[in-house]
């Protein structure tokens, strides 16, 4: 069951990703980025992030690819981009080699680090078992406002000015004004 | 953070030193901007305040005290064992005075061409790092005021100076950079290769002097680190290449400032970092720096001969009368020492006035080209007469200050580095050379058409260069004063060095008396 | 009263500071009179200092007056300190006596000149600085006068400075004296180092009782030596003082002929002890080196035009005399000749002043001729100090240089040969001179063309102002032998006088066949000195032999020329090499840096496109490394 | 049925952010290239919660959540940048914003 469900969500999320990357349209693209992120939300829930999940599908695929397909929609940016051509000499092909490279790296680096996660722990659902589930969701909160308060402040912060920061960038400027 | 500590009297005069002319540029760059009219005063009044403080500090000053003055500490960052450490000595009393002294005469005297507000500003700033260089006690506290010195001098070339300012400025800044790399990581290695010995991680130049022991290896090359960022300063021959033009590119109280009190931070540090911290480096290292220095004397003096540029000329001048003060630090007796200190004062007001006599001479005549002047002296007397005495000071007559500090270094020095003395005097003939012949061509002669409008001096920049001349009289007639104050130091710092080396002061006359 | 001895330099100094600030103020002729009378108040002071220390007895005649504590520094310890002796109340003398003089005829030299203030400025600083130089007490103060005097001379050579050759000759001055500092101010060091002391009493002592090294002794006083061969003008740094003629006359008079120039022989006299006890090479060397310019300098005199110039090689000359004597140990006998060489060159000097006065600046002998009628007093003076000059008894140049060659004699037979010839030409030459100003037919009329602007052209005699000192000093010419008399050891007054402080040199020739037969010497000498004056009579008066000018001595056997040669040509070649050296190769270097740096950068540049996915590229190939090192260490590990 | 590892979750992530990389190197349009900035920080995201099931450590997930804050924010900021310079220009690719060029 728990191997459909990995396979299902990977696929999702591989299928979304390569068409991220493939579809001409910044539209599809955005669409297929949606069901990329509904596959790691699935991986999240498989693994017992319940909170994560949640907040993967609200803010992902609820905001941040809303505020995606709005720019596209606000700039009419919507043309097909032409992928047939390359206009860098090389680039493809470097980008190959790297991601290869990154690809393979990764995996032996995994596959290496196996052995020692093995030593460590006995199996996946530790956490679930010292818990159940709501469990994780109170951890989750002493973890984020207990240790990392400050941090979860500053965020706070970040989002301000970003948003501060987006709408002096993006207003228009009255004329005389520059 | 800033808890007082052993601070021995109430007012910190040596913070205050420091914190007025900053406090000046802000004020400057603040509030100038609403009030054009009082930029000028209320630099005038920071700098003269600064200049107020260092005098009373002179006067204040116990010159039966060989050790450090005025001394306020405060923890700074307590990690790393760096503390707000300022102290004076005889070594440093006559630099700081002679700064305090010559920034309001240089704000007072010059007057920039454009832009009086940041120029001032700068100015200010600059005075507040060289202040803090001579007075720190902490290796990381004369670190940071060394590099502050930098920018605003950067700023001052690069803004105010002449057609190849932009050159001049990033030589200087390049080539000091440079040596400041080498001083930075002779900083850092000295604080933690001494923590064994002294305890802990300090900053502090007196407890790493003191109870430092690093063996002589170490020893030796941090001194080289150290050494190659003060010859970059002072500047010792072959990294001497960026004075000229620094000197020639920046406005007249750019040069001013650079002649009087920016290459003596070179000199100044190789006696206090240089000789204090690593005594037994700098004995081994004498002879190198001994020939480094004569070869500038030599060196200098030669290449100012054959200047055509009056600037130029009197910059390499400076060359060859900072390698006696080296050659002095290092020969390490009372005399020579004491000389050198001195003898870094008097250059600091001898050229000073020199280069605020050639920038009056562009001013007037918009040329600095000794072929394109002539026959000023039927022109212009006062002018003449004004040069002609600084010019002899610097020449080294007796009876004027130039001569004391040289006659301290080159007879102190003959013990210990005989040959080289020999040679080094032979430079005391060639200053007289090409000063000499810069002033027949420029002064003397019969005045031609373009410079028959020649203006000479104006009651300003006479009032100015005369605080000059007394100083330059006075100390040359009576040094007493000055080198009673700087003595005992010097001495201890001797005392310093042999107590830590198997070096010992030569005694004279013993076949004598 | 000799603790006022300060005050015999200090109102000088006085003085030249007052003209320095209030010079144009008090103007013309106020400045010369204050000036003249600073300097005469001080000629006082030292005759009343004189007569104090004859009242005392001989062994305490010296005094030191310490004003205050100049440089001191550890072990160094140098007092502004004056030393009050019969030597240096001598030299101060006849330096305030002449000085005052000399002002004196400069009232009326200087008359008209846009800078007559400023010239008085100088003479006073110069009289004080002279004082400085021979009243030290130690190394150091004299060395401030032996600066002051050479910075003096510098100003008042180059007084006319708008002239080219002025200038260029008072920086010369100034620098070859510096040649010779470096020798004094090595000396000081060497002295130092040795004694721990630059006090003269210390140094003569420490040579005297043997308690520093023979080396020693002998390296202060050949370095001393440098020193005076620089300010005295002897070979090889002679060739500044002819130059020096571009000077005001008075000041050749004072500067050039009668002190300033004479201060070698003064140090050297000073520390005769330490000369004495060097290897015998030292003060052979003093003594050849003075034979060998008393010779070369006459040998030139005899073939000058200019007539200064003349003067000025004769300086050189008697100069020479002077430092045979100091070599040959007759120290009285340098001073001797010291005080009245200052008499009658200062007399010579004033006198071709005067001459060159009345032809309005003319200074060619071959346009004079005849001006015993015009200017009578001048004439009589001038013939005064020839005779003197020339050795013709009884004037006080012939006592003096006899007495030194009666010594030179004892010593070495062929340094007294050298210095006879020397008498000859000398002799020779100034009768040349005389024939040649005031005999004669007048030949300036030829040169009132030259001189249109001046108007109606007739030679004058000059104003008194100038013609009492030239009567003054002709008088001192013609009795100035009187202090030091051959012919019983009562007569010998200066020598008495210097007694404690110079050692009598009479003691070594005692016995010896110059002391026995010195009458036979005083004959040989009055002989060569009549036929020098005879030879010259029968070639410029008489017409018999023909004038003998060889280009060669005209132009001072090409010293001068081969010296300016060697300085502009191979000298200045070597400065432009290290100054083409330090623009190329040191600054170079650092250019080339900052060049290798940029040309670096501007390869590396273009791997920056400005592409953003090409920098992700970068990024992403970065990460490949990144990971392939930790894959990779993972693997050994 | 074999259960999925950590290994296999791990694995995936890679793949993941692989595709996401190969995609900001090669898409012009910059809107693309930010989502497949977004892919890459998934892959990261899912990394960080696998590996703290399999440490039993909250701190992995705890992360995550601040990696999604930023994210938005990054977001936020990116695209007003992409909307202040597409006023002036009227169609866009990353080649097209070169001024970095040494």
């Amino acid at each position: 069951m728990q191997l459909a469900v990995f396979v299902i969500a990977s696929a999702m999320m591989l299928v979304g990703a390569v068409g991220v990357i493939i579809r001409r349209n910044p539209v599809h693209a955005a669409l297929s980025l949606v069901l990329t992120l509904f596959g790691v939300a699935v991986h999240f829930v498989a693994l017992e992030a319940y909170f994560l999940a949640a907040v993967q599908i609200i803010v992902y695929a609820g905001a941040i690819v809303v505020l995606f397909l709005f720019v596209i929609m606000l700039l009419g940016v919507d043309k097909a981009e032409d992928l047939k051509t390359e206009p860098l000499v090389a680039q493809r092909w470097l980008a190959g080699v790297a991601a290869l490279g990154l690809l393979g790296l990764l995996v032996v680096a995994v596959a290496r680090g196996a052995d020692i996660l093995a030593t460590r722990s006995e199996g996946l659902d530790t956490a679930a078992q010292n818990a159940g589930g709501d469990a994780n969701i109170q951890q989750l909160a002493r973890s984020v406002f207990g240790d990392y308060v400050v941090a979860f402040e500053l965020t706070s912060v970040l989002l301000v000015v970003a948003v501060v920061g987006t709408v002096m960038l993006t207003r228009k400027r009255a004329a005389g004004e520059a | 953070m800033l808890a007082a500590s052993s601070s021995t009297i109430a007012f910190p005069v040596l913070t205050s030193l420091v914190a007025v002319p900053l406090v000046g540029a802000a004020l400057v760059i603040f509030f100038g901007r609403a009030r054009q009219e009082w930029t000028k005063l209320t630099a005038l009044l920071t700098s003269v305040t600064t200049g107020a403080i260092s005098l009373w500090v002179l006067q204040a000053f116990d010159s039966s005290d060989a050790g450090f003055q005025f001394v306020s500490q405060h923890e700074w960052i307590t990690a790393w064992g760096i503390s707000w450490h300022l102290g004076i000595d005889g070594i440093s009393l006559f630099l700081v005075v002679l700064t305090g002294v010559l920034f309001p005469l240089v704000i007072a005297g010059v007057d920039p061409h454009h832009d009086e507000r940041p120029y001032l500003a700068w100015l200010l700033v600059l005075e507040a790092g060289v202040m803090g260089s001579f007075i720190s006690l902490d290796l990381f506290l004369f670190f940071v005021f060394f590099e502050i010195v930098l920018v605003p001098m950067y700023f001052l070339i690069g803004g105010w100076g002449y057609d190849q300012r932009v050159y001049a400025a990033t030589k200087f800044f390049l080539f000091t950079m440079t040596g400041s790399a080498f001083l930075l990581v002779g900083i850092v290695a000295t604080a933690l290769l001494s923590r064994e010995s002294v305890g802990s991680v300090t900053f502090d130049v007196v407890a790493l002097a003191e109870n430092g022991a690093l063996n002589v290896t170490q020893g030796r090359w941090l001194f080289v680190a150290f050494a190659i960022a003060f010859a970059v300063k002072v500047p010792l021959f072959p990294v001497h290449t960026w004075l000229p033009d620094a000197h020639t590119q920046a406005p007249t109280a750019g040069s001013v400032i650079l002649a009087g009190v920016l290459l003596k931070m070179g000199t100044y540090g190789l006696l206090r970092f240089g000789v204090y911290l690593f005594p037994e480096a700098s004995v081994w290292a004498r002879p190198a720096l001994y020939t480094l220095a004569v070869i500038g004397i030599i060196y200098g003096a030669i290449a100012a001969t054959m200047q055509t540029d009056l600037k130029r000329l009197v910059a390499y001048s400076s060359v060859a009368h900072l390698g006696f003060i080296v050659l002095g630090t290092f020969a390490l007796t009372d005399q020579a020492v004491t000389g050198g200190v001195m003898q870094m004062v008097n250059h600091g007001v001898s050229t000073s006035a020199l280069f605020l006599l050639v920038g009056m001479i562009y001013e007037r005549r918009h040329t600095r080209q000794i072929a394109e002047l002539r026959g000023l002296q039927q022109v212009a007397p006062v002018f003449a007469g004004f040069f002609m005495i600084v010019m002899l000071s610097s020449i080294g007559l007796p009876g004027l200050n130039g001569f004391v500090g040289e006659f301290l270094i080159l007879i102190g020095s003959f013990d210990t580095a005989r040959w080289w003395v020999i040679v080094a005097t032979t430079g005391v003939i060639l200053a007289a050379l090409y000063l000499l012949w810069a002033y027949q061509r420029v002064f003397h002669g019969e005045v031609d058409d373009a410079n028959r409008g020649f203006a000479d001096l104006r009651l300003r920049e006479g009032a100015l260069l005369l605080v000059f001349v007394a100083v330059i009289g006075f100390t040359g007639v009576y040094p007493k004063p000055m080198l009673s104050r700087i003595e005992p130091s010097v001495n201890a710092l001797i005392e310093h060095v042999e107590s830590r080396t198997d070096y010992q002061q030569p005694a004279q006359g013993e076949a004598g008396k | 009263m000799t603790d006022l001895v300060w005050l015999v330099p200090f109102l000088p100094l006085v003085g030249g500071l007052t003209l320095m600030v209030f010079g144009a103020r008090i103007g013309e002729p106020r400045t010369g009179w204050l000036a003249t009378l600073m300097s005469a108040s001080s000629f006082v002071l030292t005759v009343l200092v004189y007569f104090d220390l004859l009242g005392m007895p001989a062994e305490e005649r010296s005094h030191v007056v310490s004003l205050f504590s100049w440089i001191p520094v550890g072990s160094l310890q140098i007092d502004f300190a004056l030393l009050a002796d019969p030597l240096s109340i001598t030299m101060a003398l006849f330096v305030t006596g002449i000085g005052s003089l000399i002002h004196l005829y400069s009232i009326g030299y200087m008359h008209g000149d846009p800078k007559f203030s400023k010239f008085f400025l100088y003479l006073n600083l110069f009289v004080f600085s002279m004082l400085a130089l021979v009243l030290g007490e130690n190394l150091v103060v004299t060395f401030l006068g032996w600066e002051g005097v050479g910075a003096c001379s510098y100003f008042l050579i180059s007084f006319w400075h708008t002239r080219e050759s002025a200038a260029v000759a008072g920086k010369k001055a100034f620098v070859t004296n510096r040649i010779g500092d470096w020798g004094v101010m090595t000396a000081m060091f060497v002295a130092f180092s040795v004694v721990g002391s630059v006090s003269y009493k210390a140094i003569n002592e420490a040579a005297q009782e043997g308690t520093i090294s023979r080396s020693a002794v002998s390296a202060i006083a050949i370095l001393l030596f440098v020193g005076a061969c620089g300010k005295s003008a002897q070979l090889p740094l002679y060739f500044w003082l002819p130059d020096a003629m571009e000077g005001p006359t008075p000041v050749s008079a004072l500067i050039h002929a009668a002190t300033m120039v004479t201060a070698g022989v003064f140090l050297m006299t000073r520390v005769g002890p330490v000369l004495a006890e060097s290897y015998g090479w030292v003060p052979d060397t003093v003594a050849v080196v003075g034979a060998a310019t008393a010779l070369f300098a006459a040998t030139i005199a005899v073939a000058q035009h200019d007539i200064k110039r003349v003067l000025a090689y004769s300086t050189v000359s008697q100069l020479g005399f002077m430092f045979l004597a100091v070599g040959s140990g007759a120290y009285v006998a340098a001073m001797f000749h010291m005080v009245t060489h200052s008499f009658f060159k200062a007399l010579l000097f004033l006198g071709s002043g005067s001459v060159i006065h009345g032809l309005h600046h003319e200074q060619d002998m071959r346009k004079m001729g005849a001006l015993r009628a015009a200017m009578p007093v001048t004439a009589l003076t001038f013939i005064i100090g020839w005779l003197a000059i020339a050795g013709v008894p009884p004037f006080a140049g012939f006592w003096s240089k006899d007495e030194i060659l009666l010594y030179v004699y004892a010593d070495n037979r062929l340094l007294y040969a050298i210095g006879m010839v020397t008498a000859l030409l000398t002799a020779y030459y100034m009768t040349r001179q005389v024939i040649l100003v005031f005999f004669g037919e007048a030949r300036w009329h030829d040169a009132s063309g030259e001189h249109g602007a001046h108007g109606d052209f007739r030679p004058h005699e000059s104003p008194k102002v100038m013609l009492v000192p030239l009567v003054v000093l002709s008088v001192l010419s013609v009795v100035g032998g009187g202090m030091q008399l051959p012919f019983s050891k009562d007569l010998h007054f200066l020598g008495h006088w210097l007694e404690p402080v110079v050692e009598e040199a009479e003691r070594s020739i005692k016995g010896t066949w110059a002391d026995e037969n010195k009458y036979v010497l005083l004959g040989v000498a009055v002989v060569v000195a009549l036929a020098g004056i005879a030879l010259s009579v029968a070639a410029y008066a008489k017409r018999r032999l023909p004038a003998v000018e060889p280009t060669v001595l005209e132009n001072a056997w090409f010293y001068d020329a081969t010296v300016a040669r060697l300085v502009g040509g191979p000298g200045a070649a070597s400065f432009r090499g290290v100054t083409t050296f330090d623009a190329r190769v040191v600054d170079g270097a650092v250019n080339g840096a900052g060049a290798v740096a940029r040309g670096l950068g501007g390869v590396v540049r273009r791997s920056q496109t400005g592409f953003v996915r090409a920098y992700a590229v970068f990024i992403a190939l970065g990460a490949v490394v990144l990971l392939a090192w930790f894959v990779w260490r993972g693997w050994l590990a | 049925m074999p259960e999925p590892t950590t290994l296999s979750y791990l694995v995936v992530a890679a793949l993941l952010f692989v595709v996401g990389a190969f995609g900001v190197m090669v898409r012009r349009n910059p809107l693309v290239m930010f989502m497949c900035i977004e892919l890459m920080l998934n892959a990261v995201n899912l990394s960080f919660v696998a590996l703290a099931g399999e440490l039993t450590d909250i701190d992995g997930q705890s992360l995550v959540f601040f990696v999604l804050v930023v994210a938005a924010a990054e977001v936020v900021v990116g695209l007003g940048l992409i909307v202040a310079i597409m006023r002036n220009r009227s169609s866009l690719t990353a080649d097209d914003l070169a001024e970095l060029k040494g």
